[in-house]
């Protein structure tokens, strides 16, 4: 059993080879690691997001050495999207560098799960932009989770807006039936509680449909579809899940502009390989659209231009790949709030945590970046962990999506108790202590 | 000449039918036990506490599960992952809804409740054999994977259906710290380990291996098909509960049903049969082998790019990682079909001879 | 009654396209009594290998009937070196070994295919479009108000799966390898006591079956689009592969059709009520109860215990 | 050693009007025959002639359709082979079914599987009860070990001994049950002439010591008349013959029916 010596060996050209990356200035670096799929059944989308948030600091590093002067080191570490390697990269990058891990974007709700145990003990934050548990915006509770941007239930809401405003008010939704078509996990179910919640408040009838994973094979569901012909069908699908259904859609001739995806059924690999039947599909935005941005000049000419890039060209611009890049912007973001306060030297966990609690990224700011007309201004607080409401909704013209809504706000009067009842039925079950919000600065 | 047997004579048949006869084996037993217990707590980092340790203990003892069903009783079953799942959830419900319970206690009764499941999905089996078992076991799989998602007491009616696991702690002293787990696990993986060992080296686990070599000529001599397929049933689904219970409580602490999914089962056959069919020690060394190799080659890969000057991508080191994987399977599967615990042994014999080859 | 007839035919029109995944399967294991785990991941490879010879061959500009044709040669030798590889490296050196431990090799084939094909081809998400149309077809629709709703892409399939099918028939009667490949699948050592050669015999099923992975993945990525999910299929043959049994060409088919159906029937009008996502698990437990009654399967070989 | 007249009174087991056909092929037609209490009784006949299917309903295996098997006294009902071999028929086979995978002393000691009790629990803790079963079951194998000559190969995996050495485990794995009724299935098959007359010595002294019924199938009439008390000849499924080997010697019918076949 030469497996203890062979880890041995495996740990010692490990470190040699960190040796070579880090030899200079290791002390004042920033670490920040990246949780990815590059590979296995949901590769597609993991690996723009992966590019995205990866180029996002190379430009940083490149372009104005880090943060303030904090070079950032990032390493990735391929999770296949499998909760136990997914800890064990956690496991394994938490501690690098010389302040530890700044944050972590699991980028998989089962991991995000798993972490969310772990994460208040080693105190490192996690960023889980758009994904994750719904109630884990309620920070009272869950200090080291922050679902910036939206959270699927402010999704859901959204998505119920636009419909309203489709049908001409709240008050047509009365009678009529909104399905929704999910990925048969703790993701995909996320919605249901906030849709049945809206449904009892509107009056529509609800009808959720469960495929299950991963979601190739979809003929019944759309059968079921078929017959009970809903007014709507929500698409809260992920990898294959999508693009199936959107193809299904168009074998049944379900109307695709009676669709409307989750942020996560909004991507270019969720429509393509659908090939004409994804024409009309709308989905919701994570707020932010595919194309360039002011931002793009940048990743250009710092990343890709120097081939420092991982993406392909046609990938730059994509959907995720511009959502990998927001994430890595929050992140570096907080970091500098974090350093406003501390000081410019790398942050540890808990600064940083207290970095994203403090983010307050106004119109301008966000103009500076190069981020203007990706994302609304976001706000954070102790109580507030999503820092935002806005959403959008695009559509899929057969060859890139094309923003067609303006802005819509969740309404949180919906939201905020759903939050409250199950963050503190989570907090009651792990005997968790809520902080009191009035009295943090 | 270190590893000889002369000069050791068996006085007894007590003696004789012991674990390790051999007194240089008894003796590395004991060394590995010392350091596993009171060595490794003083070297173990965090990271190799909950990245390998804890893992590879938890699913050692699964895979020993696996291995007295597949290895000693010849049923083949792909729905472990699933038996897992059901020690897990059961143990959780038995937690959410008697507060008083110990965790622990908890994961033991939720060992007895995949047992009793187990027992039922065994069934089958008296009338299929083979990869028509296997296949049918699947059935098993996915109607957990179902159950845990759809049925929502077991949940606890949780919105997501994701659930999480009780603090631990016995006798008031938290247990929470990697080292605590480690041991927990440990102690868990260490004693139910040496009860499958005792049942399958007593009568119960020879009528199983009779069961497994020549049904019919077992029948012929009075083994009651019936009730050595079921018990094995029921012994192996008791040790993959508990192991399940305990991935869930100690080594995820919260959890989605994918956590128990198809792969997972795949993932326990994979280390029986690479750590070897019928051997308790060989369950112990494919979960070993399947769990550190790929933490290996994706952490050795990249090192070994830059010596060569060449910068390996995440991607390319997952793909290389599942590449080198596989051919590793073939290779041990050609060089030693019987798994590494035969491969173990004839070392032995090897050694026993040494310097003389024959 | 007309939607339970739209139930009923998309269901057989699915199975269909297990048994295509599923053929693969019985092929290898009737001629070598392997149980190919790696099927799903030929089925992979194999339509990677199609999709993207196919996007460069239409950069260089051919025509599309052309370039089509090249992207399948392409694949097919693709599949060649596979097969080769799997029986020189693999096969070859575990001949005489229990079904298990085969299986287990099969289990490594699995992973080194999935990671090859991935870093060889890419691991994204690549429409096909091989030229089948893909529209919904309205048909009956005199008799039921909206008519009966099939997809041509599925009734392509299915007639492709029909030539696969009788192609195969005719192959295993006909051609002398046929009948060489019958005589190895009743007995290896008097196949190769008659001067058999065993090795090109696996070669060659290895083959068969890459082609037919080639098929399945052709139609399933004109379905999806290619992307790693393809692998998975392999799941959704084995119910169809326990119910036809492991060793007849037809059972699969007869086999897809019975679980395509009663999945899809059970879905649509049970599982409402159950809350929904039962067809997976229902596909198992028919196929399971159905072994209770013939443990061999609907058309494998009788099993008769002698002392 | 010369055929021996030895007289036995009480039947411990008979066989009336047994008749089992398989789709059609009768495999046995109307058969009668009585095995007494400690006698050594041969069922000899030509190939096919259904000889291996007598003792496969003798022991529960095969369920004949016309016709009652008689044992200890009782009229059996349809029963399995597992109750067979409580009620004290052990028996060998004609091609070896041993457990291939697991040592001599394994294969012994599973043939005492149904005197061992202990349950699971115990079992598992190995301590007490189950340990000293373990132990005083061990002693009685060692017992048949040292009478069948096989200490040498005593941890060794049967799959691993040759031929002559399988059979002798195996017919200590039908002793360990501690049989009324021995049912040898051709012992002596494909021996050689030392090993055949071990074997032999082995079954006259069980039959000698533990005083055991024996019922076997030979091919060889020379070993046949040795040592068999009586023998029936089957001949296409029909019982041809029946009585003491010299009877046998002289009756036509079988002397027909063994000629051309070549013996």
């Amino acid at each position: 059993m030469g497996i203890r010596k062979s880890r041995l060996l495996g740990a010692a050209l490990l470190s040699a080879g960190v040796l070579a990356a880090t030899a200079a200035e290791a002390q004042s670096e920033q670490f920040i690691p990246g949780l990815v799929y590059r590979t296995g059944a949901y590769a597609p989308n993991g690996i723009p997001f992966a590019d995205g948030a990866a180029d996002y600091i190379s430009m940083l590093n490149a372009r104005d050495g880090g943060i303030n002067g904090v070079k950032i080191l990032f390493e990735e570490c391929e999770t296949g999207y499998a909760t136990d390697r997914g800890v064990e990269c956690y496991e394994r990058l938490k501690g690098k560098g010389p302040t530890g891990a700044a944050y972590f974007s699991p980028l998989s709700t089962g991991i995000t799960f798993a972490l969310t145990e772990k994460a208040p003990g080693d105190k490192v934050p996690l960023i889980t932009m758009g994904y994750g548990r719904a109630d884990s915006r309620d920070g009272a509770v869950f200090a080291w989770n922050f679902p910036l941007l939206g959270t699927y239930w402010t999704a859901a809401n959204v998505a119920i807006q636009y419909i309203a405003k489709e049908w001409g008010g709240f008050d047509k939704l009365k009678g009529k039936k909104i399905a929704l078509l999910y990925h048969d996990s703790p993701y995909g179910k996320e919605p249901i509680a906030a849709l049945e919640a809206m449904s009892k408040k509107y009056g529509y009838e609800f009808l959720p449909i469960p495929v299950p994973a991963p979601g190739s094979e979809q003929k019944s569901q759309w059968l079921q579809i078929r017959q009970q012909r809903p007014d709507y069908v929500l698409l809260w699908g992920w990898g294959v899940m999508n693009s199936a259904a959107v193809s299904e859609a168009g074998n049944v001739n379900y109307p695709r502009e009676h669709m409307l995806g989750g942020w996560c059924s909004g991507a270019e690999s969720d429509v393509l390989p659908a090939g004409d039947k994804a024409k009309v599909y709308k989905a919701l935005m994570l707020q932010h659209p595919a194309g360039k941005f002011a931002v793009h000049k940048d990743i250009d000419k710092f990343v890709v231009s120097q081939g420092k890039s991982l993406a392909k060209p046609e990938e730059v611009g994509q959907v995720l790949y511009n959502r990998g890049l927001i994430n890595s912007m929050l992140g570096t973001e907080s970091i500098r709030t974090a350093m406003a306060k501390f000081g410019n030297k790398p942050m540890t966990g808990e600064q940083v945590r207290w970095g994203i609690e403090h983010l307050d990224l106004s119109a301008d700011r966000i103009k500076q970046l190069g981020f203007e007309g990706m994302i609304g201004p976001i706000k954070l607080s102790c109580a507030d962990h999503e820092g935002t409401r806005l959403s959008r909704v695009h559509q899929w013209d057969g060859k890139e999506w094309k923003v067609i809504s303006d802005w819509f706000t969740g309404d949180d009067s919906i939201i905020e108790p759903l939050v409250k009842s199950t963050a503190e039925a989570y907090a009651k079950e792990k005997k968790i202590t809520e902080r009191d919000c009035s009295k943090e600065s | 000449m270190l590893y000889r047997e002369a000069g050791q004579f068996k006085a007894s048949y007590r003696a004789d039918q012991a674990i390790f006869p051999i007194a240089q084996d008894r003796f590395v037993a004991m060394a590995l036990l010392v350091i596993a217990f009171l060595v490794v707590p003083f070297v173990a980092t965090e990271y190799t506490y909950r990245a390998v340790l804890i893992p590879t203990v938890i699913l050692s003892l699964a895979a020993i599960g696996l291995n007295v069903l597949m290895g000693y009783c010849g049923q083949v079953s792909l729905g472990s992952g699933a038996f897992m799942g059901v020690g897990a959830y059961a143990a959780y419900n038995l937690a959410v809804r008697l507060p008083f319970l110990n965790p622990f206690v908890c994961v033991l009764l939720g060992g007895f409740v995949a047992a009793a499941i187990g027992i039922v999905f065994g069934i089958p089996s008296l009338r299929i054999k083979g990869f028509y078992l296997a296949c049918a076991t699947l059935a098993a799989q996915f109607f957990g994977d179902w159950a845990f998602l759809r049925i929502k007491w077991i949940t606890n009616d949780t919105p997501s259906g994701s659930v999480n696991a009780p603090p631990l702690q016995l006798f008031g002293l938290d247990l929470s710290s990697p080292t605590a787990n480690y041991l927990v696990s440990l102690v868990f993986a260490v004693v139910l380990g040496l009860g499958a060992k005792n049942i399958v080296r007593g009568h119960i686990g020879r009528q199983w291996m009779a069961i497994r070599d020549m049904d019919i000529a077992a029948e012929i001599i009075g083994v009651l098909p019936m009730y050595a397929k079921l018990s094995a049933f029921a012994v192996s689904s008791f040790l993959i509960g508990v192991a399940g219970a305990l991935w869930a409580f100690v080594y995820l602490g919260s959890w989605e049903p994918a956590a128990f999914d198809i792969d997972r089962s795949f993932e326990l056959m994979f280390m029986v049969i690479i750590g070897g069919l019928g051997s308790i020690l060989g369950s112990a060394l494919g979960a070993i082998f399947i769990v550190l190799m790929p933490i290996f080659l994706n952490q050795a890969l990249p090192p070994l790019g830059d010596v060569v000057g060449w910068k390996i991508s995440t991607a390319t080191v997952s793909h290389f990682e599942s590449m080198i994987f596989g051919a590793l399977i073939v290779f041990f599967l050609v060089v030693e079909p019987h798994g590494l615990a035969r491969l173990w042994l004839t070392g032995k014999e090897k050694l026993r001879l040494w310097p003389f080859p024959h | 009654m007309g939607f339970f007839l739209e139930v009923l035919i998309g269901g057989l029109l699915a199975g269909v396209l297990y048994s295509l995944v599923a053929l693969g399967f019985v092929l290898i294991f009737k001629a070598s009594g392997v149980f190919n785990f790696a099927q799903g991941a030929m089925v992979l490879a194999a339509a990677l290998a199609l999709v993207r010879a196919l996007d460069v061959m239409e950069q260089w500009h051919w025509p599309f009937t052309l370039a089509l044709a090249g992207a399948f040669a392409f694949a097919a030798v693709v599949m060649a070196i596979v097969a080769w590889a799997a029986e020189r490296l693999v096969l070859r050196k575990l001949v005489n070994q229990e079904g298990i431990i085969l299986f287990m090799a099969t289990i490594g084939v699995t992973f080194f295919i999935e990671g090859l094909a991935q870093s060889v081809f890419g691991a994204d998400v690549y429409p096909l479009n091989i030229g089948l149309p893909k529209d919904p077809l309205f048909i009956l629709e005199s008799v039921f108000d909206g008519g009966i709703l099939v997809n041509e892409l599925d009734i392509w399939a299915a007639v492709i799966a029909g030539l696969l099918v009788t192609g195969l028939a005719l192959f295993f009667q006909r051609t002398r390898i046929g009948r060489a490949l019958r005589a190895v699948a009743d007995d290896h050592a008097a196949a190769q006591s008659v001067g058999i050669p065993l090795d090109q015999i696996w070669f060659i099923v290895w083959l068969v079956a890459g082609l037919v992975a080639l098929v399945a993945g052709a139609v399933w990525g004109s379905k999806l689009g290619v992307q790693f999910s393809l692998s998975l299929l392999a799941l959704k043959a084995l119910p169809v592969l326990i119910l036809g049994g492991f060793t007849s060409v037809p059972g699969a088919i007869i086999g897809g059709l019975i679980i395509g159906a009663g999945e899809k029937l059970a879905e649509v009008f049970l599982g409402p009520s159950m809350g929904g996502g039962i067809e997976i698990w229902f596909a198992y437990v028919v196929a399971l109860l159905f072994l209770l009654v013939r443990p061999q399967g609907l058309f494998g070989e009788r099993i008769i215990e002698r002392v | 050693m010369p055929g021996r007249i030895r007289s036995f009174t009480e039947a411990l087991l008979s066989v009336e009007n047994v008749s089992l056909t398989f789709g059609g092929i009768n495999a046995l037609t109307d058969i009668s025959f009585d095995i007494k209490k400690g006698e050594i009784r041969a069922i000899i006949g030509p190939n096919g002639a259904g000889k291996s299917s007598m003792l496969n309903c003798i022991n529960g295996f095969y369920h004949p359709q016309r016709g009652s098997i008689t044992y200890k006294g009782v009229q059996r009902a349809r029963m399995r082979p597992h109750e067979a071999a409580e009620q004290g028929i052990a028996r060998t086979f004609q091609n070896i079914a041993l457990f291939r995978g697991m040592s001599t002393l394994d294969n012994i000691m599973t043939g005492r599987n149904l005197r061992m009790r202990t349950g699971l629990f115990w079992q598992a803790l190995r301590i007490g009860r189950a340990e000293r079963e373990e132990i005083d079951h061990r002693i009685v194998v060692e017992r048949i070990i040292d009478f069948l000559e096989i200490q040498h190969v005593r941890k060794v995996p049967v799959g691993q001994l040759p031929y002559g050495l399988q059979k002798r485990v195996e017919l200590g794995r039908a002793l360990a049950a501690e049989p009324d009724l021995l049912l040898l299935d051709e012992p002596m098959a494909g021996m050689n002439l030392e090993e055949k007359q071990d074997m032999c010595r082995f079954v006259l002294d069980v039959n000698d010591e533990f005083g055991t019924t024996i019922c076997l199938i030979e091919h060889d009439m020379g070993v046949v008349m040795d040592i068999s008390d009586r023998v029936v000849v089957l001949d296409y499924g029909k019982k041809i013959g029946d009585g003491m080997p010299d009877e046998i010697k002289a009756n036509q019918a079988v002397i027909d029916a063994y000629l051309g076949v070549g013996h």
